[in-house]
This record gives C-alpha cells, sequence and structure tokens, in this order.
C-alpha cells in the first residue's frame, strides 16, 4: 500500500514539475505546480506530517498559486513563452548537464551520507507520533517554545513582506500604468 | 591645559574646508574670505609655534592626548619635534601663499575647499604621534589631491590623477597591514593593545625578521610617497597634468610625507630593520639622484624637468636619512624644507610661464630674458637654490647630506655628489633654451611680472636666502631631536654613530682664533 | 505473489530523498532555460518543495520533530518571497512590456 | 685696523645691493661710478690693511674674524669667519686694485649698453665673492665665493644672452666649473672625517704635524687639485675658458685673467701642507699636468686668429706655469706669477677691448694692423704687457716666469724643458699678435670696404677712462717684478711677506745646482724669449718664412671639438636612452601592470553577462564542484 502511495504521489510530483519546466504558456506552467505540490503533500501525509501536508495545500496550493494565477492575469504575460528557440546556445545543454549533475552529486550525497543518518538516529530524542493530532500538538509545542523568537520574527518577515508588495506594486501619482486593472 | 595648538592646527583648515563647503556658489567673494581667513589664522598659528617651539630640546612639545577608539588602542596623539617643527611651519606658510597668490580659473568654490582639506590632512600627518592616526590623515592627504588634479589639472589630468591615487593606495596598502601587524605584535612588550607611536618604539623589541618586514610594509608606502626609483614614475605625471597649486603643494609639503615617514616611523619603529637595509636605501637614493637628473636633461616638458629633479632632490634627503649621522639627518630635514621652497617656487615660475604662453614646452618657448628680465632674474635665483649654490638654501641642506653621508655611506656619497654636476647640467640647459637667446615673436610679448606675483616670488627668495645664509636658528631646533633618534637607533641596533670628536676641531678652530 | 512481494517493499527515507532530489534538478534546470520571470519563481518553489520534502523524509527517519519546523519556516518564508518576488515582477511590468529575464540584463559587465 | 677686515668684502657687496636697489634709477654712468667706488673704497681698506700688517711681526700678522656661526652640527663647526693673513691681504689688494680699475674701464666700454648696470652689479658682487673666496678662513667660506664667482662669471659670459653662442659659452662653463666643484666638495668631506674640521688652521695643523695620513692627505690635495683644474681651466677641463671670451672684454680681464682663474693657485697655495704632507707623486701630477696645460694651450695660441682667443689660450698656458709651480713647491712663485700675470694679462685684455672697442667689434686680427698710430696709447701699453709675458727683462713677467723655472730645473728637469718651450712659444705667439694687430698694413681698410657696413669706417682711440686703467696696469707690469727680485735675498720682498703662510710647504732649493748657478739660467730664459720673439717677426713681419698655423692647432687639437661631439652625440644619445628606458621600462612596469589587470577584467568581466539564467547556471556548477569535493574527500 504504501509503495503504491509513493509511486502514485512521485508520478504526480515529476509529472508536475516537469510540467512548469516545459509547458510554455505560464497558466499551465502553474497548474502543473499544482499537481507537484499535492504531490508533495501527499507524501507529507505518508511522512506522518499532517500538519505540513495540511498548510502545503492551504498555503502552496491555495494561496500562492492562485497569487501566481493572478499575477499572470493581472499583467496579462499568460501569452505562450516561445520554448522551443532558446537565444543562449550554450544555455540548454549547458543546464541539462548542470541539472543531470546536482541531481547525481545530491543521490551521491545521500548515499555517502547514509552512515551519518544512522549515527543521528539514536542521540535525538523522539517524538511519538501514533494519534493524529499528536503530530500538530508536538509541532505547536516546539514553534512556540524553542522557536517562538524566529517566530515572531517570521512574522515580522510577512508584514514587511505585505508593507514592501504594496509599496512595490501601487501606482505612483501621475504614472501611467500599461496594465489597466 | 593650554590651549590645544596642534589640535587646532588640524581642525581649523577642516572646519574651513567645511564651510566653504557650506557657503553659497554666487558669493565668491565670501568663498575666497573664508579660505583665506582660514588658512591665514592656520599661518598664524604656525609662526606662533615657531616662536614658542623650546629650541634645543630633543622630545615632543605641545602634546595632546585623547582616548579615541579606546578598544583599539587609537588615540588623538599629537606631538611636534625638531623633525616636524618645520614641516608644519612650511605647511602652515605654503597654503595661504598658494591660495592666494594662483587662481585656479573656474569652480573656485570647491577648489577651495579641496585645499583646505588637503592642508588639514597633510598638517594631520605631520603632527600625529598613533600609527592609525596618521595612516588616517596619510590617506585623506590623497582624496582632495585626487580631485584637484583631476578636476582643475591639465589635459591628460584624469589619467595623471587615477595613476597617483592607485600607486599611492599601493604603497598605502602594505602600510596599513604594517600598522595593524606592528600594533598586536607589539601588544606583549608594550603590555596593552595600542597603536600609540611612542609606547610601541619605546617599549616593543621586535625579533630581527619581523622587525625587517614591518619594517619594509612600511617602507613600500613611504618609497612611493617620496619617491623612489624605480617607484617615481606617478610623480612626472602628477606634476605635469597638476594644476600649478597642486604641483606647488605636492612638490613643497607632501612629498616629505616620505621623507618624513621614514624618519619619523621607519627609523623610530624598527631601529635595527632600518640599519640593515641601509645599503639597499643608499643604492636606491644614489641611483634616484643620477638617474632623475639624466632624466630631466632630456624632458621636453618644463614641469616634467622639475619633476624629474624632484626624484633627485628626494635622493639626496633619502640618502641622508639613512646615513644615520646627525649631519646627515639634520641635513635631510632641512633639505625636505629647502625642496619644498625652491621647488615650490620652480613650479610657482613654470605656472606663471603658462598662464601666460599656454605651453610648457621648452621648445616653444626662447628668449624671453630680453623681454621680462626680472622674471628671469627671479627664474635665475631659484634655480641657483635648485643647483645648490652656496649662500643660497639648497646648498646647505645638499652639503650637510653629502659631508654626514661621506661618514657611514663613503662610495655612494662620491657617487651622489656627481648630481650636483647633473643638476646644474638640465637646469642651466633648460634656462638657456627658455631664457637665453633672442625671443621670437610669440615669445616677444611675454609679460613681464605683475605686483602680486613678485610679491609671492619675493617670500620664496627671502626664505631661499636667509636659509642659505643663516641656517643656524633652523639647526638649532632640529638637531636635538635628530640627536636623539640616532641615540635610539644606536641602542636599539648595533649600529655605532661616528666618533663625535668635536674636542679634535673645537681645538682646531677656535683655540687659535683670536 | 509478485504483489505481495511488492507489497513488502517499503519506501524508505532514500527514496523520498531521491525523489526530492530529482525535483530539486529539475527545478534548477527550470531556472536555468525558463524566461518568463514567473515561470522562474514556479521553478524556485519546486526546489523549495523538494528540500521541504526532504526534511520531512529526515525528520521520519530520524524521529525528529525539529525537521518539520524548519519546514514550517521554510514555507512561511517562501510564501513572503513569493509575495515579495511578484511584487517586484509587477513592478517591472509597469515599466517594460515583456516578462523575459533576458531582458533585464542591465548589470552586464 | 684689523679689526675692520670685513669691511673688504662688505663694501662690494653693500655696491651689489645699492645697485641691485636703485641701479636702473642711477642709470650710466652713475651706477658704473658707484660700482667704482665700492670696488676702490675696498681697496684702499685693503691697502689700510695691508700696511697695519706691515707695521707688526710676522706672527701677529693673522687676523680671523668670526662673524657669525654658520653652520654648526654635531662635531661639525663652520662658521661664517674671514681670515686676513698675508696671502689672503695680497690677494685682496691685487683683486680690489686691478678690480676697480676694470671697473672704471668698463665704464667706457660698456658705454651705451642697454644693460648698463645690471653689469656693474655682476661686477660687483664678483668681486663680493672673490673677496670672500680669498678670505675665507674655512673651505666653506672659500667655497662660498667659488660658486659665487662660478654664478657670476655664467652670468657675465652670458652677459649678451641673446648671442646663442654667448649663452651657450655661460652654460659650459658653469658645468664645467661644477666638476671641479665635485672634487672641491669631496677634499672637503674626506677633510671632515679625517680632522673634523674645515678651517684652513685646523687643517694644515693636522697636515703639519702628521694628523692626516698619507693617503688622506693625496687624496684630499688631488680632490682640490681637481676643483683647481675646473677653476684655473687646466687639462682636461681647460675647454670653458676660450669659449668665456664670449663675455665683454672687461669681464674677460678681470675674471678670467687675473682673478677668479687664479683661485685654483691659491686654493692648492692654502692648502699646501696638506700637498706637502701627501704622496711625493701627488705634486709631480700636479706639475706634469700644469706643464701639459702650459705647453699644450701655447701652442693652440700660435694659431689663433681672434685677438682674445689668443690671449684666452695664453692665460691657460700662464696658468699651467703657475701649477708648474705649485707642483714643485714653490708657492711664493706661483702666487708671484700669478700677480704679475694678473697685471700683464688684465692689461693686454683691456688693450684688447680697446682695440675692439676702436674696431666697432671687430675681433679678427686678420683685419688689423697698423693700429699703432691710429690707437697710440693702447699701442704702447699693449707692447709692454707683451714684452712682460714674453719675458723680456726687467719687466714683470720676467721675474716671475724665471723664479718658477728655477725651482722647475731643481725639481724635475724634464718638465724645464716644457717650461722653456712654452716660454718660447709664449714669445712666439704675442710677438705675432703685437704684430698683427699693432704693425703691419692696415687690412681693416679691405675688410670693411667688402662689407660695405662703414663706409668711411676709421678705428679711433678710445676714451680716456679705459685708458687710464692701461696705463696704470702698463706702469705695474713694468714694475712688478719688484715683489721679488732674484738678485739678493733681501730682495725677495714677496718671500718675506708669505713666510708665515708657505713656509711649511715651500721646496728648499739651496743648495741644489739651479739655486747655485741660477744666472746661468737667467740668461737662458733672456735668450729663448729673444729667440722667440725673433723668430715671429723673421715670421710675420719681413715675412721671411711662410707662418706655421696648421689647422690642427687653430682648432686646439680638436679636444673641444671631441669633447663636445661626444657630449652632443653618444653623451645625449645615452641621456636620452636613459630618458627612453624611463618612460618604456619603468613607467611601462607601471603601466604595463595596469593594463594586464585591465586586460583580465575585460575578459572575465564578459562572464557578467546580465543574464539571470547564466548566473544560475554558474552557481549550479559551482555547487556541484563544491559537493564533488566533499564527497570525494569523504567530509560527508
Amino acid at each position: 500500500m504504501e509503495l503504491f502511495v509513493f509511486v502514485a504521489a512521485s508520478i504526480m510530483v515529476l509529472a508536475g514539475a516537469i510540467g512548469v519546466v516545459t509547458r510554455s504558456n505560464p497558466v499551465h506552467a502553474a497548474l502543473s505546480m499544482v499537481l507537484t505540490l499535492f504531490g508533495v503533500a501527499v507524501m507529507f501525509v505518508s511522512l506522518e506530517a499532517h500538519f505540513l501536508a495540511a498548510v502545503q495545500v492551504i498555503v502552496y496550493a491555495g494561496a500562492i498559486v492562485v497569487l501566481f494565477l493572478f499575477v499572470i492575469m493581472l499583467l496579462g504575460v499568460d501569452k505562450a513563452e516561445d520554448v522551443h528557440t532558446e537565444p543562449l546556445k550554450v544555455q540548454r545543454p549547458l543546464a541539462l548537464i548542470v541539472a543531470t549533475g546536482i541531481a547525481g552529486v545530491l543521490i551521491a550525497a545521500m548515499f555517502a551520507g547514509r552512515d551519518t543518518i544512522a549515527s543521528g538516529r539514536a542521540s535525538i530524542d523522539l517524538p511519538t507520533v501514533e494519534d493524529s493530532d499528536a503530530n500538530t500538538r508536538q509541532l505547536a509545542r516546539l514553534i512556540f517554545s524553542d522557536y517562538v523568537v524566529a517566530f515572531e520574527v517570521t512574522s515580522v518577515l510577512l508584514v514587511i513582506a505585505v508593507v514592501g508588495t504594496v509599496l512595490l506594486a501601487r501606482k505612483r501619482r501621475g504614472e501611467k500604468s500599461e496594465v489597466s486593472v | 591645559m593650554s590651549f590645544p595648538i596642534l589640535t587646532a592646527l588640524i581642525l581649523v583648515p577642516a572646519f574651513g574646508a567645511l564651510v566653504v563647503a557650506c557657503l553659497k556658489k554666487s558669493r565668491p567673494e565670501l568663498v575666497k574670505l573664508a579660505a583665506v581667513l582660514t588658512s591665514a589664522v592656520t599661518a598664524g598659528m604656525s609662526i606662533w609655534l615657531l616662536a614658542s617651539f623650546k629650541t634645543g630640546e630633543a622630545g615632543y612639545q605641545f602634546t595632546s592626548q585623547h582616548e579615541w577608539v579606546e578598544a583599539w588602542g587609537i588615540s588623538w596623539h599629537l606631538g611636534i619635534d625638531g623633525i616636524s617643527l618645520f614641516l608644519v611651519v612650511l605647511t602652515g606658510l605654503l597654503f595661504p601663499i598658494v591660495i592666494i597668490g594662483i587662481d585656479p580659473h573656474h569652480d573656485e568654490k570647491p577648489y577651495l575647499a579641496w585645499m583646505l582639506l588637503l592642508q588639514a590632512g597633510v598638517m594631520g600627518s605631520f603632527l600625529s604621534l598613533d600609527l592609525f592616526l596618521f595612516f588616517v590623515f596619510f590617506e585623506i592627504v590623497l582624496v582632495p589631491m585626487y580631485f584637484l588634479i583631476g578636476g582643475w589639472g591639465y589635459d591628460n589630468r584624469i589619467f595623471a590623477a587615477t595613476k597617483f591615487f592607485i600607486y599611492t593606495m599601493f604603497g598605502s596598502a602594505f602600510m596599513l597591514v604594517g600598522i595593524i601587524a606592528t600594533a598586536l605584535l607589539a601588544k606583549n612588550d608594550v603590555g596593552y593593545f595600542t597603536f600609540d607611536l611612542v609606547q610601541i618604539a619605546e617599549h616593543a623589541d621586535f625579533a630581527a625578521s619581523t622587525g625587517r618586514w614591518l619594517f619594509f610594509a612600511f617602507a613600500i608606502a613611504f618609497a612611493v610617497k617620496v619617491p623612489l626609483f624605480p617607484l617615481h614614475t606617478w610623480l612626472p605625471d602628477a606634476h605635469t597634468q597638476a594644476p600649478t597649486a597642486g604641483s606647488v603643494v605636492l612638490a613643497g609639503v607632501m612629498l616629505k610625507l616620505g621623507t618624513y615617514g621614514f624618519l619619523r616611523f621607519g627609523l623610530y619603529l624598527f631601529p635595527e630593520a632600518a640599519n640593515w637595509s641601509k645599503p639597499l636605501f643608499f643604492t636606491l637614493a644614489t641611483i634616484g639622484i643620477i638617474y632623475g637628473a639624466i632624466a630631466a636633461t632630456m624632458q621636453r616638458d618644463l614641469k616634467r624637468l622639475v619633476a624629474y629633479s624632484s626624484v633627485a632632490h628626494l635622493g639626496f634627503i633619502v640618502l641622508g636619512t639613512f646615513a644615520l649621522t646627525s649631519q646627515a639627518m639634520t641635513g635631510s630635514v632641512l633639505q625636505m624644507i629647502n625642496h619644498g621652497v625652491s621647488t615650490g617656487a620652480l613650479f610657482l615660475l613654470v605656472g606663471m610661464i603658462y598662464e601666460r604662453r599656454h605651453t610648457r614646452l621648452i621648445s616653444e618657448l626662447k628668449g624671453l630674458q630680453k623681454v621680462a628680465p626680472i622674471f628671469a632674474a627671479a627664474f635665475t635665483i631659484v634655480m641657483l637654490s635648485s643647483i645648490g649654490v652656496p649662500g643660497l638654501n639648497g646648498f646647505v641642506g645638499e652639503f650637510l647630506i653629502l659631508i654626514g653621508s661621506f661618514e657611514t655611506a663613503r662610495w655612494w656619497t662620491v657617487v651622489a655628489a656627481t648630481g650636483v654636476i647633473l643638476a646644474a647640467l638640465y637646469l642651466l640647459w633648460a634656462y638657456q633654451r627658455v631664457f637665453h637667446g633672442e625671443p621670437d615673436e610669440v615669445n616677444s610679448d611675454f609679460a613681464e611680472l605683475k605686483p602680486r606675483e613678485g610679491g609671492i616670488l619675493l617670500i620664496f627668495i627671502a626664505a631661499i636666502v636667509f636659509t642659505g645664509l643663516y641656517p643656524k636658528p633652523m639647526i638649532d631646533r632640529i638637531e636635538p631631536s635628530i640627536k636623539s633618534l640616532i641615540t635610539h637607533v644606536e641602542e636599539r641596533s648595533d649600529y655605532k654613530a661616528p666618533a663625535d670628536d668635536s674636542e679634535h676641531s673645537d681645538h682646531m678652530s677656535e683655540g687659535e682664533h683670536e | 505473489m509478485i504483489a505481495a512481494l511488492i507489497a513488502e517493499i517499503k519506501p524508505n527515507s532514500t527514496w523520498y530523498l531521491v525523489l526530492a532530489a530529482l525535483l530539486f534538478a529539475i527545478g534548477t534546470l527550470g531556472v536555468m532555460v525558463r524566461r518568463n520571470a514567473l515561470v522562474l519563481f514556479m521553478c524556485i518553489e519546486l526546489m523549495l518543495n523538494a528540500v521541504n520534502l526532504s526534511f520531512v523524509a529526515l525528520a521520519k527517519e530520524m524521529d525528529d520533530i525539529n525537521g518539520q519546523a524548519v519546514v514550517f519556516f521554510v514555507l512561511v518564508v517562501a510564501a513572503a518571497e513569493v509575495v515579495i518576488g511578484l511584487g517586484i515582477v509587477v513592478a517591472i511590468m509597469r515599466k517594460r512590456v515583456s516578462a523575459s529575464v533576458d531582458d533585464l540584463a542591465e548589470l552586464k559587465g | 685696523m684689523l679689526d675692520h677686515i670685513w669691511l673688504i668684502p662688505a663694501l662690494p657687496l653693500a655696491g651689489f645691493l645699492l645697485i641691485l636697489l636703485f641701479g636702473r634709477r642711477l642709470g650710466e654712468p652713475k651706477a658704473g661710478y658707484l660700482a667704482a667706488a665700492a670696488c676702490g673704497s675696498a681697496f684702499v681698506v685693503t691697502a689700510l690693511v695691508w700696511l697695519d700688517m706691515l707695521g707688526k711681526d710676522a706672527e701677529e700678522r693673522t687676523k680671523y674674524l668670526v662673524m657669525f656661526k654658520w653652520i654648526p652640527v654635531g662635531s661639525l663647526n663652520i662658521d661664517a669667519a674671514i681670515l686676513a693673513d698675508p696671502l689672503s691681504i695680497t690677494m685682496a689688494l691685487f683683486i680690489t686694485g686691478i678690480g676697480t680699475l676694470i671697473h672704471l674701464y668698463a665704464i667706457g666700454y660698456m658705454h651705451g649698453d642697454p644693460k648698463f648696470s645690471k653689469f656693474f652689479l655682476y661686477l660687483n658682487l664678483f668681486a663680493f665673492s672673490m673677496l670672500m673666496l680669498v678670505m675665507g678662513e674655512n673651505l666653506l667660506v672659500t667655497f662660498l665665493g667659488w660658486e659665487g664667482v662660478g654664478a657670476c662669471s655664467y652670468f657675465l659670459i652670458s652677459f649678451w644672452h641673446t648671442r646663442d653662442s654667448a649663452a651657450t659659452a655661460g652654460k659650459k662653463a658653469f658645468v664645467t666649473n661644477r666638476v671641479g666643484d665635485w672634487g672641491v666638495m669631496m677634499a672637503m668631506f674626506l677633510a671632515f672625517s679625517a680632522v673634523g674640521t674645515l678651517s684652513y688652521s685646523g687643517i694644515n695643523h693636522a697636515a703639519e704635524n702628521g694628523g692626516i695620513s698619507t693617503v688622506t692627505a693625496t687624496a684630499i690635495a688631488l680632490m682640490l687639485f681637481i676643483g683647481a683644474c675646473g677653476k684655473s681651466a687646466q687639462l682636461p677641463l681647460y675647454i670653458w675658458l676660450p669659449d668665456a671670451m664670449e663675455g665683454p672684454t672687461p669681464v674677460s680681464a678681470l675674471i678670467h685673467a687675473a682673478t677668479m682663474v687664479t683661485s685654483g693657485v691659491f686654493l692648492m697655495t692654502r692648502m699646501g701642507p696638506v700637498l706637502h704632507a701627501s704622496y711625493e707623486w701627488a705634486p709631480t701630477i700636479i706639475a706634469t699636468i700644469g706643464a701639459a696645460t702650459a705647453l699644450f694651450a701655447a701652442t693652440i695660441a700660435v694659431a689663433q686668429t681672434d685677438i682674445k682667443k689668443v690671449l684666452a689660450y695664453s692665460t691657460v698656458s700662464q696658468l699651467g706655469f703657475m701649477f708648474l709651480a705649485i707642483g714643485s713647491g714653490a708657492y711664493v712663485a706661483a702666487i708671484f706669477h700669478m700677480v704679475t700675470h694678473a697685471f700683464f694679462k688684465a692689461l693686454l685684455f683691456l688693450g684688447s677691448g680697446s682695440v675692439i672697442h676702436g674696431m666697432h667689434h671687430e675681433q679678427d686680427m686678420r683685419r688689423m694692423g697698423a693700429l699703432r698710430k691710429l690707437m697710440p696709447i693702447t699701442a704702447g701699453t699693449f707692447i709692454i704687457g707683451w714684452l712682460a709675458i714674453a719675458g723680456v727683462p726687467p719687466f714683470a713677467g720676467f721675474f716671475s716666469k724665471d723664479e718658477i723655472l728655477l725651482y722647475v730645473f731643481a725639481n724635475n728637469r724634464a718638465l724645464y724643458v716644457v717650461g722653456m718651450v712654452t716660454a718660447l712659444l709664449t714669445a712666439y705667439y704675442m710677438t705675432r699678435q703685437v704684430i698683427m694687430v699693432f704693425f703691419g698694413e692696415a687690412k681693416w681698410k679691405d675688410a670693411h670696404e667688402e662689407h660695405g657696413a662703414h663706409g668711411d669706417f676709421v678705428p679711433h682711440e678710445s676714451p680716456k677712462i679705459m685708458l687710464f686703467p692701461l696705463v696704470v696696469l702698463a706702469f705695474l707690469s713694468i714694475t712688478g717684478g719688484l715683489l721679488q727680485l732674484p738678485f739678493s735675498k733681501d730682495l725677495h720682498f714677496l718671500e718675506h711677506w708669505l713666510e708665515p703662510v708657505v713656509h711649511h710647504s715651500e721646496a728648499n732649493i739651496k743648495g741644489t745646482w739651479a739655486y747655485d748657478n741660477k744666472y746661468l739660467l737667467l740668461l737662458a730664459a733672456i735668450v729663448v724669449a729673444a729667440i722667440g720673439i725673433a723668430m715671429s717677426v723673421a715670421v710675420y713681419a719681413k715675412g721671411k718664412a711662410k707662418p706655421i698655423e696648421p689647422k690642427v692647432l687653430a682648432d686646439g687639437w680638436y679636444y673641444d671639438r671631441a669633447i663636445s661631439g661626444f657630449m652632443g652625440g653618444p653623451g645625449r644619445k645615452a641621456f636620452e636612452g636613459v630618458a627612453m628606458f624611463d618612460a618604456t621600462v619603468v613607467d611601462g612596469a607601471v603601466i604595463g601592470t595596469a593594463k594586464g589587470v585591465g586586460g583580465i577584467s575585460s575578459v572575465l568581466r564578459k562572464v557578467q553577462s546580465g543574464f539571470v539564467r547564466t548566473y544560475a547556471a554558474i552557481i549550479g556548477i559551482g555547487a556541484i564542484i563544491l559537493l564533488a569535493w566533499f564527497i570525494l574527500r569523504g567530509v560527508i
């Protein structure tokens, strides 16, 4: 059963990812990304990170992707990008090599570092993850105790981001926008 | 607590620069007034300093010390002794003369502000007794000079200014490393972390190899500034392209930062290394003397010629500095002033020629003595001073340097003295081509000296003649500090100064008189 | 038999990590080949997701919930980043028509 | 009076300052009279001092006067001090005396020159410098005067600076003298490091008492001699003196015949004890160079056609004689000859100046002739000068030259022969000059008709103010020999007078063959002079033989030309090479470094394409490399 879930989720993730990279229309790309994000959420569930799975769906698929789509629609850049030509000649082969290389070294690193992971396991305090609420409770306890400062700073960051975006994107007086809302 | 005269010497021109920068451009007379006033106040203070300086004392006078960055041992430590006294006075007097006497032709406001900032920087460099403070001022000096050359210079000014700036920065980078390393390495000996020059010099005891490395870090910066062969090539470009005032200040006081640095920091902090490396400096100085003179002979541009002659003259100063005898070193300090006065005056004169004829090329000038005899006479006196004719200031310094160096650097001195012949050659040849002969059409309406120009030159000529005939007041103030420096070097290295057998000579010269 | 055998196989953390590596590689590939600024952002999101996935997988592997806490923060910061990024894109789009990053080459040496 | 010796140099200095301030306002001829008065009063003071000295014992004739401490640093203690002793007063007497005469002469000679007052400004400055030179108490004060006269010489030679040749000659004189100055400076350094003082009394005292090692003494003496070679125009540095004739003739008379050029002789005399303390070959070198110069210059003088050039080479030759005397230990004879030479050479120069003045600035002797009738006083005095220099008794030159030859004979007979040949040549070329200028046919008529410049050109006698000095100098040239008559020990006035200064270093020739047979040598000298005159008369007056004036002699053995050729050719090329080296190699290294950095940057900056995607790829490559590195190192 777990294998089936994993394979299905993997296909979702990879297909979505490839879709993002290859679809010429940004709207399609954004929709492909939703597929990936769902796949990852599924995996979170199977990895018993229920809270994160929920957040993943709500924040990413719900908020971020919608934001993307809004911006695409707003700016009217939904016309297809010409993905068949590449003005920079070396860019595509180079990108392929680099991407393959990164995948390669990451996997290699993973296998090389397996022992470290194995040795690290015993030394860490294990939170129990049995009932469905436990994960959320534990995470909440952790965030509001050990990570409370980081949490507060993150909230400040979000406020700044909002204010900053409003400032960036607002129309200045006298400035004629090419995009009418 | 007496009046902090030294601090005032730095802050008054700096403040003047600020005021000038803030004044309105539309009121040029106010701007000029502010600049003249602050520089005159500085001049007055430096004269007061000269008058109240205690003759015959070796140590630092008028010291003022305040913590600046306590955690790093940096302090605002100023002081003056015989070595720096006349350089400070020269700085104090040269700037008002230049500000009053030379017209920048355009953008007077920023020009004056930069000049005053330059004065503050040079003053600070000569007065600092803290390594870090010195470095700050040493670098501050570059900025106004860069803008003066770049903003008010001649055709190729940007290139020259950039070359000047980068070349000097290159040297300073080594010194910065040297300064930090010195302070860190001296921490154990001194007992606490400090950049204070006196504390480090008196207490630190560097291992021979360490001291040599540190010494060379400093020496590169100073050698570039002096400039010592083969690091001299920024000088002809900077001098040629700089506006007249820039050249006068550059030759008058800025080059002395290098030679002064050797005395104040090189010898004082690292006596062992300086003593060990002196053959190198003798050789470079001697090469500089001969080489600069030969190169000067063949220049087509009057300003370049004077610039190369500076290379030669400063070679004498470096030779005297490292000779480590009281005659040679006193002569070096004296020659710093003399070179400032006579080469400054030469640049002033060349600037006047340029004002009139809009060329500095020797081949374009001819027969000026016939149409402007007083101008030619002034040029002649300054030229003879530069050649080193006795009775004028150039000779006193050169003679003292050579007679002192003869004791410790005999063969170098023998060669260096031939530079005296070459000096006559290049200056007289240039003089002949510019002033002698029958003036051609373009040169025949060359204007005679104007009263303002004559007045300024008169100050220079008075200084030239007075120093040449009666240098004793200067020597009396310089010598004690030099002697204590030599003692300092003797205590900390295996150098022994030649025996001071004054009994012998006194018996001869005074016993038989009357 | 085979089905049973297959059912026996449980995907362990390595599987997830390999998948995360692949996802990350695809994300980088996208960053390198796509010109549309918005798609670029999406690819960056993919890469972030890859990292998140590996964090969660390792948290399970090592029984350490700290990994999940990190993912939580990554999510929040990613959201902030997207907001700012899209704000910048909007600001740029005011000045020019194209969303292609190739046109934003003013810092060319 | 001895307390007021400072007046001697101070008076010309005051004259200089007055003319500097008011010269233009005074104008012609007041400025000239002021200058002459300054110099003349200095002469009066000197004479008074001299009389005062005469009244004292020999030991009390030395007076030091310290004006102020000049350069006191550590053990070096130099006073601005002057010294009056028999030697310096002798020098001062004839400097101020002849100087005054020449000042007067110049008032006439420089008549109408636009820079009249400036000329006297320089002359007074020169007189001051020259007096400082001879009255200096130490080497440095002397050096002050030494360079001062050099500078004045430079100003005066290039006085007519619009003429290129005058400007070049002035520069040449200064630079050549500087070579000599290098020697003087070296001597000062050596003396200071050996003795610790620069005062004459200190150095000479040490030299007399063995306080200076023989090596050092030799070095000092030879270095001083290099300086003397420069100033006194000896081989190989004589080249500037013939060119110095570009200056106005009074300058040639005062500076380049009577006073400045003899300062080398003075300095060697002053430092005689040091020369005495050196190796024996050192004086021999000096004597040999002196003799060589004397002969060399005399041969050149034989073929010169310029009236002043003949006298210039003659001066070089006579100065060679003086060094021959110095090298032979005959200091008194050297000074004696210096004084008589000052008389008759100044006379000859002033006479030639009078001729040039009368001929409207014609200097070529081939265009003169038969001037004795038109310029009787000039001719008469010139002839007296000629007899004096040719060594005809009882004129001054005869006695002084004979005194030198006596010592030379005792010292080195080969050099004596050289000296005799030179004496013969001297009589020959001076006779030639007198004949060409004052006797024979009047060639100036044709010459000027050819040019057509002056239709009714007739040479005229000079004004009285120019003739007066000629007469005085002619009188002195006749009687100058009285200073030191060879006949009896009692008649050696100069020797007794200078005794306190030279007693230590003066050679003792008593008992030598030469001393015992000095009348024989005297007779030989007369014979030689007579032969020289007779030969010249035969060639130039009677036309019995063709004149021997080869081009090689007229061109001064090509020595000067070789030097200028070298300086203008390879020397200049070498200098240019250095300048090129500086521009290309030294500065090239700097510029090259800058260009190199710039070049590398311009390659590297291409990496900054501005394409974000490319940057991403590069980051990716970097990440791969880093990770691969860690994996391979086994860090992970």
